[in-house]
């Protein structure tokens, strides 16, 4: 659809292809709307790019080393040396395999793929301005968009990431060195994925938190098995203390913190990691010519079908507003939008959204937490499995934490789960499809679970929560 | 397969707990209609069958041991 | 109870201390059951002496071993040297901390143990020889009996498992050194996971099958992955040969073999394992005297209560017919048969039982194939996801396999799935809580699942089904 010769149309434009919106490009494609994409850097966004894959990749490596050379209990015997500039490259690999497919998916589905930065010239169409010198611009008209623009690091005062001992998450998976010393600022997820992985790799790893304890948000007793093992892999932690900044020394580096009571500690380093959160991309668009307010942190608000204010203009991802800042979530808002588009009776309805800790070991959540469902009103009934009761997790020598499950009493209805140990990622998915199916603590009990598996822990810990748990005593 | 969430050889498509609560009701999941996606059979469907049939709770059909003097019978639970 | 002076009387006699008799008197005790629980050897039987847990405990070890050997391209360089009798040692660790666990766990719910050996007097008592000299015997009468007795290796013709080159799989797991060239007689589940495993630690080993292929009861697209892996780890596979006897030489042993057209072939090795099955345990112990009959293969029949033909009289676990002998099954009837005992409405209506072998990778199934539900009548759909499109298994560095759903068309019911691939044995339990809960393709791809992680495969499996995958391509 050529519109006069200056500009182009398309019936849907999606700008930003990340998880978010490549998803959606390809969902609206595939329910026959013709829908162009438009990316200023890389296919897949923050998360294969920058994010989730690059993160998990070194974790693999990390684990693998650190594992074989901790092993001697098991009879195994390695002094494993990682070269660290091999593992990025190998990690770089994983990365363009998936970016390529993300470019490859996109086009077998008749997406456009257009390269460049996008700012609304009107709330029907955006100027794209192409990367590289002179390659000019171009006008996009539309008759809807989605704004997968996604997020990018929050800098702190006196930490500059254009100074070079100074790393942002994304400076740090592109580390071909492991550095002796790393102070990490903020102990929320990527803080404590990263600096367990960089531990493992060797460095002496500090984390400084402002709050009392790492991955704020989870309870104490999921994050007390994370900090354990933390302590146990030489990582340093201090909570309640701020980062105020940082100067060279003669040997590297010094990190200096505050604490509320105006104390000060000083943390010598090589390089320092600052982690402490992520803002929307929404002001670099000119979202105001299209009609647009963000919100006074950045995010858009949007509908359960995630259009914004202008009806015509979808938001989904990191962008939104109230929902969590996972790749998950943006994808299965891109679907929900580009579904809306096609005139779909969709609904971001989902009831209860998984998330991830990849640390040691690993955490898995959904839904509501005890606490949760009190204050939801409804009389919770709690069941719990250690994986030290689990035959699987004692064979994979992999035994600390714990699964948890949080059911309404009276129904039995599953309203939430919390998981730490070995493979809690994963396992989280069945309990993650319990909710959404709205399944109650006795049909998780009675399905049959393969022997010897992680999962049964799950099994376990419903039965636990009807009182008759066969592998731990009930309460 | 069918609306009433029976597929080929009549198999039933309902949870566990809907399964288990259509013996303890004395309900023969075949005969309900599924209200449920595709059919599948619910907790509600089960219970109203219970109450249609009239016959209401009629008691779980496993044995229980009743002692006499060191010796066992098996009697239906009442 | 006493009953008289010569006998003491029990509510339930639990013949059995495995995953079906000692879970199936837990249970009951939980339901107030008057429950003793007669064992002639090991609390946990089978599965976690010689069977399930001391496998997958060895299996970790090779992993772990073989990984870190193999890493290179990760830039993990180590030479591991394993010191097989400090596994086996780790190994016999994990066992008797879980074998204590059990014994615990009995104890702590009440039940009454017992060591020795029971054989029927009637229908309503047994007679328990205790184990060593000089112990005695007594008689237990009992009003409901659950018999648990398991199951034991079958021997073939040619190789006695008395003779100290020829090995059970009992004898493999306890090996303390690795030998230099293992043959394997039988391609089965419990034949490749030893394989794999003394592959990893390093052992020359050559499979000989009598079918044509490994694993059988498993498509061939499943086999063929585990196949091409254990090529590729050095494992010679012979197929359509049946291993007839072997004889010492100078230097180790000769196995003889034999084609259907009785063309003979030799193969050189250091211990023979002979893994091609195990029967029921239900020949010693006179059940003839308890009016019980066994099928001439020595399974016995039981109704969907595990009821057998004597109605106060169950069987669970290896000895019952038609049901796969898999510790989660005699798991299942022990706790069926117990709250049947109990008067609880139960009845072993599973719509689907999960399976997994732990070879490299990993295989999962539950449920029907495509083929099986044509057969059952219905009009089947298939979804695949390839875990080479899964971000999650290439950071983890494991992507071959795949997952598959089975479904079926009009309605939507999940009806099976084959999963071969990393953490295929964890990753089947959603689906097979799927279908336990009569869940449709939508309800399983319209869940969100954690990013990055396997399980994604399982929402994208159900997408193509559904003609809808994002990271694979709709046919
Ligand atoms: C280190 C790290 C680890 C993480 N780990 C996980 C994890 O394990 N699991 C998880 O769920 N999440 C994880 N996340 C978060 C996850 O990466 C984000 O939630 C996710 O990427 C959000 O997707 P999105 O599509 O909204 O935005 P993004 O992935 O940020 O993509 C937005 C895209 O829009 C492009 N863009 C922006 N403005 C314009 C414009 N004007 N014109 C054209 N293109 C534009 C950008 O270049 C970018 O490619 C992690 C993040 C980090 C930093
Ligand atoms: C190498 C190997 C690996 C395996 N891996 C797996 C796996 O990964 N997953 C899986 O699900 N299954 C696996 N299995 C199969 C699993 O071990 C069996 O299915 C399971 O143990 C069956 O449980 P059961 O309770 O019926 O019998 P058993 O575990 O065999 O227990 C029977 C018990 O009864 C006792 N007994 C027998 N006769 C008498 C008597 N007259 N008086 C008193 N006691 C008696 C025996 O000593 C024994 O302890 C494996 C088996 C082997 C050999």
């Amino acid at each position: 659809m050529v519109v006069g010769d200056i500009a182009t149309g398309t019936e849907l434009l999606v700008i930003g292809a990340g998880p978010g919106g490549y998803v959606a490009a390809i969902r609206a494609a595939q329910n026959g709307i013709d829908t162009t994409l438009v990316e200023k850097d890389a296919y897949g966004g923050t998360c294969l790019n920058y994010g989730c894959i690059p993160s998990k990749a070194l974790i693999t490596g990390a684990n693998l080393a650190h594992e074989a050379g901790n092993a001697e209990e098991m009879g195994i015997h390695a002094d494993p040396v990682v070269d660290m500039s091999q593992l990025r490259d190998w990690k770089n690999g994983v990365v363009d395999q998936l970016t390529g497919g993300v470019e490859k998916l996109c086009k077998a589905n008749g997406v456009n793929l257009i390269e460049g930065t996008a700012r609304f010239k009107d709330e029907n169409a955006v100027r794209i301005a192409h990367g590289g010198e002179g390659q000019g611009s171009e006008t996009i008209e539309f008759e809807h968009c989605i704004i997968a623009t996604g997020s990018r690091v929050i800098q702190i005062p006196g930490f500059d990431f254009g100074d070079e001992p100074v790393w942002s998450s994304r400076d740090a998976l592109e580390a071909d060195t492991v550095p002796e010393r790393l102070v990490v600022v903020g102990g929320g997820y990527i803080g404590m994925e990263l600096s367990t992985t960089f531990a493992k790799l060797g460095a002496d790893v500090t984390v400084v938190e402002m709050l009392d304890d790492i991955l704020p948000g989870y309870e104490s007793d999921v994050a007390r098995v994370v900090r354990k093992r933390a302590e146990d892999l030489g990582i340093d932690m201090h909570f309640g203390e701020g980062a105020s900044g940082w100067r060279e020394e003669d040997d590297g580096i010094m990190v200096t913190t505050e604490t509320e009571d105006g104390e000060e500690n000083e943390y010598r380093a090589d390089k320092v990691l600052v982690a402490v959160g992520r803002s929307p991309v929404t002001d670099t668009m000119d979202i105001e010519s299209a009609g647009l307010d963000a919100d006074d942190r950045g995010f858009l608000s949007v509908d359960e079908c995630r259009r914004t204010d202008v009806e015509h203009i979808y938001a989904v991802g990191d962008v939104v507003e109230d929902t969590p800042m996972l790749a998950h979530v943006a994808s299965k808002e891109g679907i929900v939008a580009a579904e809306h588009v096609a005139g779909e009776p969709v609904a971001f309805d989902s009831q209860a959204v998984p998330a991830a800790v990849f640390t040691d070991p690993e955490i898995g959540t959904v839904g509501m937490t005890e606490a949760d469902a009190e204050e939801a009103g409804f009389t919770p009934v709690v069941g719990q499995m250690p994986f030290r009761a689990s035959g699987r997790a004692l064979t994979t020598n992999h035994a600390d934490g714990f699964v948890r499950v949080v059911a309404d009493e009276e129904s039995g209805f599953v309203l939430g789960a919390q998981i730490v140990g070995p493979e809690a990622s994963e396992l989280i998915a069945e309990l993650a499809f319990a909710i959404e199916m709205g399944a109650t603590l006795e049909d998780v009990a009675s399905t049959i679970h393969t022997h010897p598996t992680l999962a049964e822990a799950v099994m376990e810990a419903a039965e636990n929560a009807l009182g008759q748990a066969i592998h731990t005593l009930n309460r | 397969a069918g609306d009433d969430g029976s597929g080929p050889g009549g198999r039933v498509f309902a949870p566990p707990s809907v399964r288990r609560l259509a013996r303890e009701l004395g309900v023969s999941l075949e005969s309900v209609d599924g209200s449920g996606p595709s059919g599948r059979v619910t907790e509600g469907d089960v219970r109203a069958a219970a109450e249609d049939d009239g016959e209401g709770d009629d008691g779980p059909t496993g044995p229980r041991t009743v002692q006499t003097n060191g010796k066992s019978a098996t009697a239906k639970r009442d």
